[in-house]
């Protein structure tokens, strides 16, 4: 049954991704985006691997929709010219398409237990959990401690896309050559029906961001899915509300201290580990008991990544709708 | 069972080449950005269809199940997906920036304006 | 080995990383710049530290989480990371020194902060993957070196450095998509990520074909970063239009940590495991290197932009690192590793000296720069004696390695003259190159446009990098003897 | 002081007083010119504190950094490097006295940098004289091309600019594309570089290998000038008289010279170079070189450039005395490159007196110039006569020991040659001796001139004394080439 | 029992999965966008409604349940606002219901 399903979706996604490649309009094709990440996440779903198929649903459909959207909305939604070095394109696709199917063929059986990946690594992570951690989510055993330096790299990464946006885009908007087309600062305010029924969400929404953040143990779940949801409530704020209201609910020096203090935090949980004599990121050590440690520790960085995230996804809405305002 | 393997793998190579295809011949700078997310959409799959263990449930205890699929890749893809939406976000960064000065997003735009 | 050094690896890479968002937090006129260069000095003399305990030979190793190696992350540096640790942060700490005007006067005061953030989460990234032994960590720290190296290159006055920027961004990403591919297919075959590990298990594996499509797409990917000959594109436009300091700084380390990563996987991990691929290296490697050489040499003579005629000789000098590793050699990988430290030198002081000729000439134009030697003799004199050693001047630190790289070509049997002619002639290119530089400086009739001065700090900069360059050619025993022994570890690996 | 530190003192005064010369010029221009004179002084002194323990067969060395492991920056003095230092230093004495009086007389702009380029382009040529090994002859020889550069490029119009161009390009393209593969492959060969008697080549290389070996050497030292490499020479006529006379009877050639004997010498050694057949060609190459040299000297009309190629001629002079490989043939060598030196110099000085007097370049300008000059005409003269190689000047000795070698080699294509470009010396000079003296003036100069500045004239009188002297107080220098040649059998 | 909630389950599953289609191939014939809207909105409402009370009936009372159930509220919740947000941003953008567009005579004139 699941094979049926599975085929389903995967010849959906590369109608989808074809779709994508050739459309014209810019929106359509962003939409369009939207809808194949979310087809990629059922995959994931239904390749067992729930977390990947949460975050993939909220960053991959949710947040880069959204920064998509708010950048189309500061440039052209239509593509003019066609393509260009079709030959030149084509031969190097064609190339990389050997070498891949190359690859393909004597590949462990998709699925057998026995594959290299399924009998080294990965069974001693499935066993020393429960013994060493003491949570049930495998993957946030993983993602939080024993490769703990792995996702401390990844928070940083966001964090310095974050900056890298600001810098781009905060401070005086440049020679202002391009007249940007007016940007949604207003909001959809003279929409009663959708504010009301926002009013109404977004609480629920910023509540179910937080269930995921501190549910990461126990279920699919953890800090950037987290961030991610949260960011998107503010942000539906924002759309209905008008986007001064959300600044002053969030100010903009907020944001860069919640996106610098979540970074310091994680980086922090690692140093005090330090002190207190264990390597770096070895949470054993925050507590008497090695497991109460390692799980406060890992409470402590999917918080940390949940401030980070929330932060750098605000700052950047921000500075594009900015942006736009001041066209 | 081989068949849906060797699809996923099939449509694994198919979707980084239309994403590659989109990066190298589209001209327009936010469908170069929207092509490399395929691109690495596709790498996301490659690693997931790896850790996948037939007959196996999600890598979560307490719920009755006996065989797990393989964390790592998860690991591994919950980081890639994060890091591919910070590099688009910093491309989209650049594609304003660029609209602003030059005035538009077409690439041999850019290169005129630049020649003149 | 009291409790500080034994965290010295992880420090490496912390240090700088958890000082960024301290530093994005600073408002101040000119405090970021001051806490930027306290932690890259701080960094570099952690990286010194590092070198003193490593250059007897054995590596020092830090389990991240003390976790044991295959299933936590695990730290490593040898003689080799030590190299390019010095070269990374040297070269980090000497743009920041010498670059306060010149950066102040890019970037407005309220951006300032953001600056100097991605310039430490620059320096995080590359300390990062020189110091990762785990496959994946490495594509992580890349991610960071380069979206912070976008930054800082998008941070360039002219507006051609965004379309160079976004052109760097989409090659880079598709550089390190291809490497987590690779890593991806080696993964699915070894089951395991951490280098030593996979070195081990790689041949075990009874059927080649996905390891070779990995050791391939690893290549490419890192080949794309590196900016080897073919895939180089984007390197001439990133550092003409980058601020002058940053593309000092990265000019010296950003490609070479690239190749850093290239030498250990192709050394380390694939070396002895596949059949044939010692031909794989040098047949398809050395053509290219010899190719990027020959091409680098000649664009840049005909150049009229100083910035990207340096930009293109970078490409022959990182040609010249590729053919010394190419030799599969004692002395060939001697070369090449000494050879980044070299280049390093030479290219800063070069760099540098662009910065302080653009303080005073009106643009990077050869017609710009006419009878400026007059008006700024030590700059000047600093530019001769860095491009001396770009050229391989003896006495300079460049002769010493482009010495090794004839004496490596010599020990080929076949067809070393052939490559010692290459080498010549490229030198002789690159003396046409710098002396056109030289020339102009010299004898052209410069107008009299007010009298700016070129900033101490700058100068003392520039001039320290000079000296260095010869005294690194005097009395080269340091990076030498760094070399030679990672010469002997990567070929451990082979044998 | 002793004999090692008296070499590193050698190279470091220069420098120094190249320091001191910059610093001084700011002040005003009589500081800077004492201040050169001081250092000339001093070189000379400390070259000169040498000599007796050269004479008494001592061979004091020293290494000032050991770079690679069989690499390494050092200095030993021998006979030949002895002489070569010794003329270098005594002449840039006589030379700087004649730039005062020539950069007064023409009010030259940046003297400063005139005079600090000359200090360092001595302090590279001690380096070479005194090198140890090939490594270090290398890095000074570059060092001296460098150095030399800025005074060639002095007046900094296009024309200068051009053939400055000329003369750094071919310089650095035949060092760095021959001298280095060769030096390279030596190393390679012979495990070391150092020059030691007898020569390090012996064992290790046959064949045509050792004339291929010889041919990068020759042609790799451009500054020897042989035929196809030579064209640099005239192209850095457009420098200053006072350059062109350091340059082409003191310092640079000279080097070039001086490189190829001493490798032939303590590299090849002579012995097994007379055996091989590799060695013939470089005879024919150099005769080639002086012949075809002195018949294009006949041709030119300016001064300057006849002056040029009838260096280049003479510098090949010396390259055959050395490639006959015969012990005569060698101190023959030696001693020309004292005459060439004093005889040429005077040439020049007399040249550069004219052009400060009278702005008279051209040959047909020089018509009765005699009676306006006289004292500058009679060193001329004196000059001339020398490079002919009448008796009573230096000229003679040395072509007297190179035809003694050639005929102890029983070598009678280098006596042809010989006698054949001595009467081409004379064709082309002494025209220019009778025009002077003998005929008048075809029209009065606009403005009646005298003599050029007493420094110059003073100096180009000392020099014109010395080409005379040398013929009969050469006891001391015969001495010192004789330790030389001592281990080469006849 | 259970036979018997396993039949109403698959009758109300089925029905539900008809809906959507019915939804599907309205939206793709409709002509313009305010009709193609009213069809889609067809899957929003009935279908949603439909599927979720198949597969609760086949949870029974059990965690799932609830949580179906607030999936259920939150369908219905925000896909009418949805559609509504949309009708008026197309409004806002310009394209008017074109109500003669079928060449049927507009009779309310």
């Amino acid at each position: 049954m699941t094979v049926i399903f599975g085929i389903f979706l995967l010849t959906l996604l590369l109608i989808t991704a074809v779709a994508i490649v050739r459309t014209r309009n810019l929106f359509v094709a962003v939409m369009l985006m939207g809808i194949a990440s979310l087809i990629i996440a059922a995959n994931f779903f239904l390749l067992d691997a729930a977390d990947v198929a949460l975050t993939e649903a909220a960053v991959g459909a949710g947040v880069s929709t959204v920064l998509f959207l708010s950048a189309l909305a500061l440039t052209s939604e239509r593509e003019r010219a066609r393509t260009s070095r079709k030959f030149l394109s084509f031969a190097v696709v064609t190339a990389a398409a050997l070498v891949v199917i190359y690859a393909t063929f004597d590949k462990p059986q998709f699925g057998s237990p026995d594959a290299p990946t399924q009998t080294y690594v990965s069974p001693w992570y499935l066993e020393k959990t429960p013994e060493f951690i003491g949570i049930p989510n495998v993957v946030t055993a993983v993602l939080g401690s024993f490769r703990g330096y792995d996702t401390l790299g990844e928070v940083f990464v966001v964090f310095t896309a974050g900056i890298g946006v600001l810098f781009l885009l905060a401070g005086a908007p440049g020679s202002k050559k391009a007249p940007l087309r007016p940007g949604s600062s207003v909001g959809l305010s003279q929409h009663l029906i959708p504010r009301v029924v926002g009013r109404l969400l977004i609480p629920f929404i910023l509540l179910f961001g937080l269930y995921v953040q501190f549910h990461g143990e126990y279920g699919p779940g953890g800090g950037f899915q987290a961030g991610a949801i949260v960011a998107a409530a503010v942000i539906l704020y924002a759309l209905l509300e008008g986007e001064e209201k959300a600044l002053k609910v969030i100010p903009r020096r907020v944001l860069l201290g919640l996106s610098a203090g979540g970074a310091i935090l994680y980086g922090g949980v690692g140093v005090v580990c330090m002190l207190l004599g264990g390597n770096f990121l070895d949470y054993s050590v925050l507590a008497d008991d090695p497991v109460k440690g390692q799980q406060l520790g890992i409470i402590l960085i999917e918080a940390g990544v949940g401030i980070t995230v929330t932060g750098v996804l605000l700052s950047i809405f921000h500075a594009f709708a900015a942006r736009g305002r001041q066209a | 069972m081989n068949v849906l393997g060797i699809y996923h793998y099939w449509v694994f190579a198919i979707l980084l080449m239309i994403g590659f295809y989109a990066v190298i011949a589209k001209l327009n700078l936010i469908k170069k950005l929207i092509g490399l997310s395929l691109f690495q959409a596709a790498v996301f799959l490659l690693y997931i269809t790896m850790g996948n263990v037939e007959g196996a449930s999600a890598p979560i205890f307490g719920f009755g199940a006996e065989t797990f699929s393989n964390p790592l890749p998860q690991v591994l893809i919950l980081t890639a997906i994060v890091v591919g939406i910070s590099t688009t976000a910093l491309g989209l960064g650049i594609v304003v920036r660029i609209k602003e000065e030059y005035g538009s997003i077409e690439e041999h735009d850019i290169q005129e304006i630049d020649r003149r | 080995m009291n409790a500080l050094t034994l965290h010295l690896p992880a420090l490496q890479v912390i240090v700088p990383m958890l000082m960024a968002p301290f530093v994005v937090l600073l408002r101040a006129r000119s405090l970021p710049w001051a806490a930027a260069t306290a932690t890259s000095l701080l960094t570099f003399s952690i990286a010194l530290q590092l070198t003193m305990i490593v250059m007897d030979g054995n590596p020092v190793s830090y389990e991240m989480g003390s976790w044991v190696a295959p299933y936590g992350i695990e730290l490593q540096v040898d003689a080799f990371s030590a190299l390019v640790l010095l070269i990374v942060t040297g070269a980090s700490s000497v743009a920041l020194i010498g670059g306060r005007e010149s950066l102040a006067s890019i970037i407005s005061t309220d951006r300032e902060p953001f600056f100097f953030a991605a310039w430490l989460l620059a320096l995080a990234g590359m300390a990062g993957i020189v110091v990762a032994a785990d496959a994946f960590n490495i594509f992580v720290f890349m991610e960071i070196s380069s979206l912070a190296s976008y930054v800082l290159i998008a941070a360039g006055p002219d507006r051609r450095a965004l379309p160079a920027t976004f052109k760097y961004l989409i090659l880079g990403t598709i550089g390190a998509t291809f490497y987590l591919i690779g890593v991806g297919l080696i993964y699915m075959m070894t089951g395991t990520l951490n280098l030593g590990d996979m070195e081990l298990r790689i041949h075990e594996v009874a059927d080649q074909k996905p390891i070779l499509a990995a050791a391939g797409f690893i290549t490419v990917g890192l080949a794309l970063k590196a900016a080897i000959f073919p895939l180089h594109v984007w390197l001439p436009n990133a550092y003409t239009y980058a601020p002058h300091i940053v593309t000092t700084f990265l000019a010296a380390c950003a490609t070479k940590v690239s190749l850093y990563v290239l030498l250990r996987f192709d050394f380390f991990v694939f070396q002895q495991n596949l059949a044939g691929h010692e031909f794989q290296f040098a047949a398809y490697l050395m053509p290219l290197a010899v190719l990027g050489i020959l091409v680098g040499s000649v664009v840049a003579m005909f150049e009229s932009n100083i910035k990207r005629m340096l930009a293109f000789s970078s490409v022959a000098q990182i040609g010249y690192m590729m053919l010394g590793a190419s030799f599969v050699s004692a002395t060939g990988l001697t070369a090449a590793t000494l050879h980044m430290f070299n280049h390093a030198l030479a290219k800063g002081g070069l760099f540098l000296a662009t910065a302080a000729i653009a303080v005073i000439a009106a643009g990077c134009r050869l017609s710009d720069i006419a009878g400026l030697a007059r008006r700024m003799p030590w700059t000047f004199a600093a530019l001769v004696v860095s491009g001396l050693s770009l050229i391989g001047v003896p006495g300079t630190a460049g002769f010493i390695s482009k010495w090794y790289l004839i004496n490596a070509a010599l020990e080929l049997e076949t067809g070393g003259i052939a490559l010692v002619a290459l080498i010549l002639v490229s030198s002789l290119m690159a003396v046409v190159y710098i002396w056109r530089i030289v020339e102009t400086a010299c004898f052209g009739e410069s107008v009299e446009t007010e009298v700016k001065r070129v900033p101490t700090a700058l100068v003392i900069a520039l001039w320290a990098v000079a000296i260095a360059n010869v005294g690194f050619g005097i009395a080269p025993d340091l990076p030498l003897s760094l070399s030679a022994a990672a010469a002997d570890i990567l070929l451990g690996h082979v044998r | 002081m002793n004999a090692q530190d008296a070499i590193l003192v050698a190279l470091a005064l220069p420098l120094v007083g190249a320091l001191g010369i910059a610093l001084a010029g700011r002040i005003n221009g009589n500081l800077r010119e004492a201040v050169t004179l001081l250092t000339a002084g001093g070189l000379a002194l400390t070259v000169w504190q040498i000599a007796p323990v050269i004479m008494s067969g001592d061979r004091p060395g020293v290494t000032l950094a050991e770079i690679l492991p069989g690499l390494s920056i050092a200095f030993t003095v021998e006979p030949l490097g002895m002489l070569f230092a010794a003329l270098a230093s005594s002449l840039w004495i006589i030379n700087s006295v004649y730039s005062i009086g020539y950069m007064r007389g023409n009010a030259e702009k940046h003297q400063t940098r005139f005079y600090v380029m000359f200090a360092v382009s001595l302090a590279a040529t001690m380096g070479i004289a005194f090198a140890g090994n090939l490594f270090t002859l290398f890095l000074f020889y570059e060092a001296l091309t460098l150095a030399t550069y800025p005074l060639v490029a002095h007046k900094g119009d296009e024309k200068t600019i051009r053939s400055a161009r000329v003369y750094l390009g071919l310089l650095l393209a035949t060092s760095i594309g021959l001298f280095l593969p060769a030096i390279i492959w030596t190393y390679s060969v012979a495990g070391t570089g150092d020059f030691t008697v007898g020569g390090i080549l012996a064992g290790n290389l046959q064949g045509p290998a050792v004339g291929l070996l010889l041919a990068l050497f020759v042609f790799g030292i451009g500054k020897a000038a042989v035929m196809p490499v030579h064209r640099w020479l005239p192209a850095a006529m457009v420098a200053p008289t006072p350059v062109s006379a350091l340059l082409h009877a003191v310092a640079v050639v000279k080097a070039g010279v001086f490189s190829v004997t001493k490798i032939i010498v303590y590299i090849f050694g002579v012995d097994n170079l007379f055996g091989t057949v590799g060695s013939g060609w470089l005879l024919y190459a150099a005769s080639f070189t002086v012949i075809a040299a002195s018949v294009v000297a006949l041709r030119q009309t300016n001064l300057k450039r006849l002056l040029a190629y009838s260096t280049v001629a003479q510098l090949s002079y010396v390259v055959m005395a050395a490639a006959i490989l015969k012990p005569l043939a060698e101190i023959g060598a030696a001693i020309h490159i004292v005459a060439h030196a004093f005889g040429k110099i005077t040439l020049f000085f007399a040249a550069g007196a004219i052009y400060t007097a009278a702005k008279k370049t051209e040959l047909w300008q020089l018509r009765g110039i005699g009676r306006r000059m006289p004292i500058t005409m009679t060193a001329f003269t004196i000059g001339a006569i020398s490079m002919i190689g009448v008796p009573p000047t230096a000229g003679f000795v040395s072509k007297w020991y190179i035809i003694a070698g050639a005929f102890q080699a029983d070598n009678y294509f280098a006596v042809m040659t010989i006698i054949a470009s001595t009467a081409l010396n004379a064709a082309y000079f002494l025209p220019i001796i009778y025009m002077a003296w003998f005929e008048s003036e075809a029209e009065p100069p606009e403005q009646p001139h005298g003599e050029a500045p007493w420094p110059a004239v003073l100096a180009l009188s000392l020099t014109a004394f010395l080409t005379v002297a040398f013929f009969f107080f050469n006891g001391p220098v015969l001495e010192l080439e004789r330790q030389v040649v001592a281990g080469i059998s006849p | 029992m259970t036979m018997l909630i396993d039949i109403a389950s698959w009758v109300l599953l089925a029905l539900g999965g008809i809906s959507i289609l019915i939804g599907g191939i309205g939206a793709l014939r409709m002509p313009d966008l305010f009709t193609r809207m009213h069809a889609a909105s067809v899957t929003d409402s009935m279908g949603a409604i439909l599927v979720l009370t198949g597969i609760m009936l086949q949870a029974g009372f059990s965690l799932a349940t609830i949580k179906l159930v607030a999936i259920l509220l939150f369908l219905l919740l925000t896909s009418p606002t949805a559609s509504n947000a949309l009708a008026e941003a197309a409004m806002l953008a310009g394209n008017k219901p074109g109500i003669d567009t079928t060449g049927i005579k507009n009779v309310s004139r």
